[in-house]
């Protein structure tokens, strides 16, 4: 990896500057910390086709938990990421890797669409997925289901985070992938209709939900056809938090303070407007100003001093 | 001493320090062969996969599968896991089958017993819960002596007194459970969630509706067993299903789900492949 | 020991009617000792939106210089404030550059959005990330550092929507003390930010000292 | 999936220092929480009903408190074969002495008892986390809290499992712990006072007026009396509830005096909150409510007492004492 | 010979617990007794098997069972008796488990102890030791020395060494020698002396008493050195802190002086830092 300066390069890629410092790091000290890691059940099927006379689609569900250890960090987080009009793609693992993996391959596959003049294939998308992951031989944590539909038809991957495939009729990854493939397992169907395709991902979704700890909240739904891709947001919310037993609204006054600064931001016609904190700047009430006695609070944002 | 917080409640590493007044305690000596620590089971050898059980109208069912497998080894095909304990209880288990034999050989003993005291006088015989509540203890006992007993095991059975079904979890650590469905091992991820979908549809979350009956119960638990053999490699196509009702044990013959392979024939490769 | 809990500390941001509020604890440590009681991790990136950092002290400090180059030269080339949703993700993209090298930093962000003339009235903003970016935008409260999981705890039992700048000082002032009061790596003082639509007001709070 | 091995092969981590460990691992961890808060004539003691292992439900269903006699009940958390069986030997102990000395034990004997039972196992620890609550002698509520090895501590509130460090800042804010001197309680060998040569003598407890804000007048000075018959807690006068000022003027702060419907309120907003946040506390919640004898009942069993969706029972009671205990359930959710 | 018979006898029956049969005929013997006090079972390797199921330094920071631990003590003798000044704060990892315990146990009223370490091993053997004191006073109708106190919780101690307890505490108290003050560890040392601090935040503590102490103090300023010493730890160190309880022993056995707020001491220390910097200034100018 070429070294970057500590200007901003064009230097694609990661930066792996501090690398042998956090090594170092976490030999006397004790071990790193893990990033979030989504617990998660997500879930793809292929519907239509056959004799149902309906179109051939994809149906993608996923829960909407994000853990942190056994803390759950967001309690509605989107699972499924958008990558083309016509093609979703459901992310489990390192929450980050998903993120940026389908954020990279979406914009990719916009150029890629660009170029040709006509909409990218769903295995376009997942050859462009594998051969990202394994060149980071799965350190690169993303485990994905990667639905759509294009001009070959409705196609349905799973990706694992080392770069290996598979293409299937009916997926499930993640901590709940067990529950929700059971579900699959007995009551999956050829040529579904649109609805009994919603509803099955959703039980599916539900069983994770319901029986994986790491997997929880409400059930998001995408359903891909040629006509367009529907996304339901919170299809069921079969967990929501009901009212508290008591008001825990605090009396004004209850917390005891020792210093006060206030930075009013009305603006009147004379002032030089700067975006620094914590600096005399005529029109800005000063008092002992607190942000200021952090590291280098002083200086703001500033660029001229 | 060292005051660090962190540093406190460890033991000495036996490298620490020689002792010079204890020196038994630095150097043990190597002890003659017969006193040497007893080997217990380590790991399981012989071993079964999962088991399931489910409460119904009237009665209780448990399920699993005739193969005890040798590592990857599909080694026996014909075992039973289901064994009857009196007129109306059963257990189920799953991991090491020599200790499942074992323990089917002292529970027999005891049953014997019991059964002939019980001919001799009033003497109540054993309910289902007094042979889990053994179990229990027992397993909890042995995972305290370091020693366990490999299995997971469900207990099924009818209380005759308070004619009521029953169903009990234990396992090697000596934890145990109750639910109105239960499964161990890879069924617990794969089964549970089946089975607690089919019991809750009828009888509500909190399980105050009506109870399955006995046709939908078979019917569920034949489903989880084919997904079961679907998903577990440990697992074959031929199980037996026991059913405890006020009228006893009965333990089905070996039988085998229909399994269904088709959409098999058309699946093209795992990427861009489609002839 | 971990390494995020090198050097101590915690954050906590929260949403209320036409605000948001900041607020960080001031221990500086290192391991069990306290360094300094004025290590404050809140920074202003411009009037209406402040951003925290706690974590490992050295990366407070370069990903602070390394976030201030980054907004001045977006400042320049765009010629206008950088929005909180577009420095929540500036703040992850500069984290997931290092993926495999971290900095051991979970910012916390908290800002009201400018009013345009698509959005008259924004809603208040809040998001969070871990050491690699992962970014959530919750709706009503993110907490990170060593009390993170204690913040959360509490601040589920407290918060409530709609709060109005005094109301949600007592809340969030509430929320923090009593969090890094369970926590051995985090107080030493704390300061609070309430970010209004014609004011910022910096309180620093009267918190345990030791 | 403790049945086979706990790891695959590739599962071990590759840094990690010495040789692999594949002895049989005695301990599990099945999740969960439990919490108690001591009232002035009253205590509350509550648990989810969860057990999980890992990533599983184990059942939806399985208790963690336990009434052991009519003024005292336990709440075991951590590895649940040990709390069953550990519960099992404290109520074998408590018949025995129930049988020699015709009475039932008392709270802060049992604690005491608690204490060597558990440092019994020192060397093969219970994983268990204990906390008592019931009656004491003199009638008032009372909490304690145990280590797995036995430390243990008399308190006005304490959470304890998966979700401690989530559920107990939001009790120090809301019921108040403050600074608890318990002075003459269980921390004194009972030994003492039987030494010939030990006069029982009074102790003032002096607190420090340096409390901010300045303290009321009328509660400057608290006597405390160091003796075998005064069990009670000794406290300071409490600043508030803590990190609170009070309002000017209001009437002085009363550690453990809440009422019983508040301290309700506070145990289900701690378990619904835990809930929300922690993924290993669900499914239901069960609080035990032990009054002591002849306090009302009204304000549990009075109408309109109880939110709706929970549901009360009366527990009979095992002694004479007088005690009452209440069962409260409610569900929780189950994601 | 034995263990050839041995060998030759028949399995023990599977199941039946060892230990149920000696608790019951411990119990059933020892009602009205000392309760089974002092009858810890010995497992044959306790250390490693400790060391991979509860948390200790930095060896296994997984492991489930969080003991908890105490933090800052010191006691010091001076011509009015000794001072024993002890913070109140017990961590597991970095969460406050309490604010409130009680690091000073009263073992009788003439002796007390301090308890640093794994809090259930000072509670339990210095009640132990409380036990063993008062035996001592039947026999000999005279009280136990402080020299004999500690040597018998020195001596228990290390029988156990090596398989992990943790204990630093002081053992001090009053006899026919005067004021008399023993520092006794879980490694077996034992040490008379005239001051000690234990705990992490020993050395903020030794940092104050040793600019301010004196045999020759009053026991107004000792108990202030005391209390001053421990606000000074409470405030440095992370696991040292909430409040700081006070005693005083005398001739005529121990005296328990105050339970002072950490917190609200050092504002006052803090605000008469200020005060005086402030008259200074006034004087120079």
């Amino acid at each position: 990896m070429a070294a970057k300066g500590p200007v901003e390069g064009s230097s694609i890629g990661f930066d792996f500057s501090n690398y042998a410092r956090n090594e170092f790091l976490g030999q006397r000290l004790n071990g790193l910390p893990k990033a979030t890691s989504t617990g998660t059940t997500i879930v793809g099927l292929k519907f239509g086709g056959g004799d149902s006379g309906e179109e051939e689609g994809i149906c993608l569900g996923a829960d909407t938990r994000a853990t942190g250890g056994p803390i759950v960090a967001d309690k509605n987080c989107e699972k499924i990421h958008y990558l083309a009009p016509h093609m979703r793609c459901c992310g489990a693992g390192t929450a980050a890797d998903t993120e940026f993996v389908t954020n990279l391959i979406s914009s990719n596959l916009e150029l890629h669409a660009l170029s040709q003049g006509r909409p990218a294939r769903i295995v376009t998308a997942m050859t462009m997925l594998k051969q990202y992951l394994f060149r980071y031989q799965g350190h690169v944590g993303a485990y994905l289901v990667l639905g759509g539909v294009d001009s070959t038809g409705a196609h349905l991957f799973t990706v694992h985070a080392h770069g290996s495939t598979d293409k299937l009729p009916y997926v499930t990854m993640g901590s709940g992938s067990l529950a929700a493939m059971a579900v699959f397992e007995s009551a999956f169907k050829q040529n579904m209709k649109r609805q009994e395709a919603i509803d099955l991902v959703s039980r599916a979704i539900r069983s994770g939900v319901f029986n994986d700890l790491g997997s929880g909240s409400n059930v998001d739904v995408a359903v891909i056809t040629k006509a367009g891709t529907e996304m339901l947001r919170n299809y069921e919310m079969p967990n929501e938090r009901g009212v508290k037993s008591r008001n825990y609204k605090f009396r004004r006054g209850t917390t005891a303070w020792t210093k006060e600064s206030i930075r009013s931001l009305v603006v009147s016609e004379d002032v030089r407007i700067t975006s620094g904190a914590g600096k005399e700047q005529p029109g800005v009430e000063v008092r002992p100003v607190a942000i200021g006695a952090g590291p280098g609070g002083e200086e703001g944002m500033e660029v001229d001093s | 001493m060292n005051h660090h917080p962190a540093a406190w409640g460890r033991p000495l590493p036996a490298s620490a320090s020689f002792d010079m007044y204890n020196p038994q305690f630095s150097a043990p000596k190597a002890a003659p062969a017969h006193q040497m620590p007893v080997a217990h089971t380590q790991q399981p050898l012989v071993t079964g996969t999962s088991v399931l059980g489910i409460k119904f109208d009237g009665g209780v069912m448990l399920a699993a599968d005739n193969l005890a497998s040798y590592g990857s080894l599909a080694r026996f095909k014909d075992i039973e896991r289901l064994h009857p304990l009196g007129p109306h209880t059963v257990i189920a288990a799953a991991g090491d089958m020599s200790d499942f034999q074992w323990l089917k050989k002292e529970l027999n003993a005891i049953l014997r017993e019991e059964q002939a005291l019980s001919l001799t006088d009033s003497h109540p015989s054993l309910s289902p819960s007094n042979i889990y509540d053994f179990l229990a203890n027992l397993f909890y006992a042995r995972r305290s002596k370091m020693n366990p007993v490999w299995n997971a095991v469900l207990v099924g059975g009818w209380d005759r007194v308070k004619a009521e079904t029953f169903l009990g979890y234990v396992d090697l650590l000596g934890t145990t459970y109750s639910a109105p469905t239960l499964a161990t091992g890879f069924g617990a991820h794969i089964a549970q969630p089946l089975l607690r979908e089919a019991f809750e549809a009828k009888a509500g979350t909190d399980g105050k509706g009506p109870l399955m009956t006995q046709q939908e119960a078979t019917a569920v638990l034949d489903d989880c067993m084919k997904v079961l053999f679907y998903r577990d490699a440990r697992s074959m196509n031929k199980y037996q299903i026991a059913t405890v009702t006020k009228d006893g044990v009965v333990i089905s013959d070996s039988k085998s789900s229909e399994t269904q392979w088709g959409f098999a024939e058309d699946l093209r490769g795992y990427g861009a492949q489609t002839q | 020991m971990s390494v995020m809990e090198l050097n101590g500390g915690s954050v906590v941001a929260m949403v209320g009617k036409d605000c948001v509020a900041i607020a960080s604890d001031l221990r500086l440590g290192n391991q069990a000792v306290g360094i300094a009681a004025n290590f404050d991790k809140v920074f202003p990136v411009n009037d209406k939106l402040y951003y925290a950092l706690p974590g490992l002290a050295t990366d407070v400090y370069t990903l602070r210089e390394h976030l201030r180059f980054r907004v001045n030269m977006y400042r320049m080339k765009e010629e206008r404030e950088i929005t909180p949703k577009t420095f929540t993700h500036l703040v992850s993209s500069t984290l997931y550059e290092k993926r495999f090298g971290p900095f051991f930093i979970e910012p916390v962000i908290a800002g009201l959005p400018p009013k345009t003339e698509l959005e008259p009235n924004p809603k208040p903003f809040i998001s969070c990330m871990d050491t690699i970016g992962c970014i959530t935008t919750p709706k009503d409260f993110a907490v990170a550092g060593t009390a993170g999981d204690k913040l959360y705890g509490i601040a589920e039992g407290l918060w409530e929507p709609d709060l109005e700048p005094e109301d949600l000082f007592e809340t969030i002032s509430q929320t923090l003390l009593n969090a890094v009061d369970r926590d051995a790596l985090s107080g030493w003082g704390a300061v609070v930010h309430i970010i209004t639509q014609d004011k910022v007001i910096t309180r620093t709070l009267r918190a345990r000292m030791d | 999936m403790a049945l086979y091995a706990e790891h695959p092969a590739s599962a071990h981590d590759a840094h990690a220092a010495g040789p692999t460990q594949h002895a049989f691992n005695p301990y599990s961890d099945n999740g969960g929480t439990i919490l108690a808060i001591a009232g002035k004539d009253f205590s509350v003691i509550a648990g989810d009903t969860r057990q999980s292992e890992g990533y599983s439900i184990q059942t939806r269903y399985a208790r963690k408190v336990w009434q052991l006699t009519d003024n005292a009940v336990l709440a075991t958390n951590g590895f649940a074969a040990d709390g069953k069986n550990f519960v099992k030997r404290v109520k074998q102990r408590l018949e025995w002495y129930q049988h020699a000395h015709h009475k039932q034990m008392p709270l802060r004997a049992i604690a005491r008892m608690i204490q060597t039972m558990l440092y019994g196992r020192r060397f093969f620890p219970y994983y268990v986390y204990n906390i008592l609550g019931g009656i004491e002698e003199d009638g008032s509520g009372a909490v304690y809290s145990f280590d797995p090895v036995g430390s243990y501590e008399r308190e006005a509130c304490r959470a304890a499992g998966a979700a401690q460090s989530l559920v107990q800042p939001f009790l120090d804010n809301q019921v108040s712990v403050g600074i608890l001197l318990h002075f003459s309680s269980h921390r004194h060998p009972s030994i003492c006072s039987f030494v010939p040569s030990a006069s029982l003598r009074k102790h003032t407890i002096v607190t420090n007026d340096r409390q901010f804000p300045p303290r009321h007048d009328n509660s400057t000075r608290y006597l405390g009396v160091f003796a075998m018959e005064a069990l009670s807690l000794a406290l300071t006068p409490q600043i508030y509830f803590k990190n609170q000022v009070p309002e000017p003027g209001a009437a002085p702060f009363i550690p453990g005096n809440l009422p019983l419907s508040t301290v309700l309120g506070l145990v289900v907003d701690s378990f619904t909150s835990a809930t929300e946040r922690h993924i290993e506390v669900g499914d239901g919640l069960e609080v035990f409510v032990v009054m002591n004898k002849g306090r009302t009942t009204d304000d549990l069993l009075g109408e309109g007492q109880l939110a709706e969706g929970m549901e009360i029972e009366e527990l009979g009671a095992l002694g004479d004492g007088g005690e009452r205990t209440f069962l409260v359930k409610r569900a929780l959710k189950r994601d | 010979m034995n263990s050839v018979l041995a060998q030759l006898q028949p399995p023990k029956h599977h199941f039946g617990d060892d230990e149920d049969r000696r608790e019951l005929e411990r119990d059933a013997a020892e009602w009205g007794s000392m309760g089974g006090f002092g009858n810890l079972g010995r497992s044959g390797a306790p250390s490693a098997f400790l060391n991979l199921h509860t948390d200790s330094m930095s060896a296994n920071p997984q492991a489930k069972i969080k003991l908890a631990h105490g933090t800052t003590t010191l006691a010091f003798r001076f011509k009015g008796g000794i001072i024993v000044a002890v913070d109140s704060r017990a961590t597991a990892g970095s969460y406050i488990a309490s604010g409130t315990v009680k690091k000073v146990i009263e073992i009788n009223p003439y002796l007390l102890g301090t308890m640093a370490g794994g809090a259930a091993d000072c509670q339990y053997w210095e009640t132990y030791l409380g036990m063993q004191c008062r035996l001592h006073e039947l026999r000999n109708k005279e009280r136990i020395s402080v020299a004999a106190a500690s040597k018998i919780l020195s001596n228990i101690v290390y029988q156990y060494k090596g398989m992990g307890l943790s204990m630093g505490t002081m053992i001090c108290g009053w006899d026919k020698t005067g004021p008399a003050l023993f520092y006794v560890d879980s490694d077996g040392q034992r040490l008379k002396g005239d001051l000690f601090s234990v705990g992490s935040g020993s050395t903020f503590a030794y940092g104050v008493l040793d600019q301010g102490y004196s045999y020759d103090l009053s026991d107004e300023d000792a108990q202030e050195l005391g209390r001053r010493s421990i606000i000074a730890a409470g405030h440095r160190d992370a696991y040292s802190g909430n409040t700081c309880n006070l005693f005083h022993v005398r001739q005529d056995g121990w005296e328990f002086i105050g339970n002072y707020d950490v917190n609200e001491l050092w504002y006052e220390y803090e605000a008469k830092k200020k005060a005086a910097r402030e008259e200074a200034m006034a004087v120079e100018a």
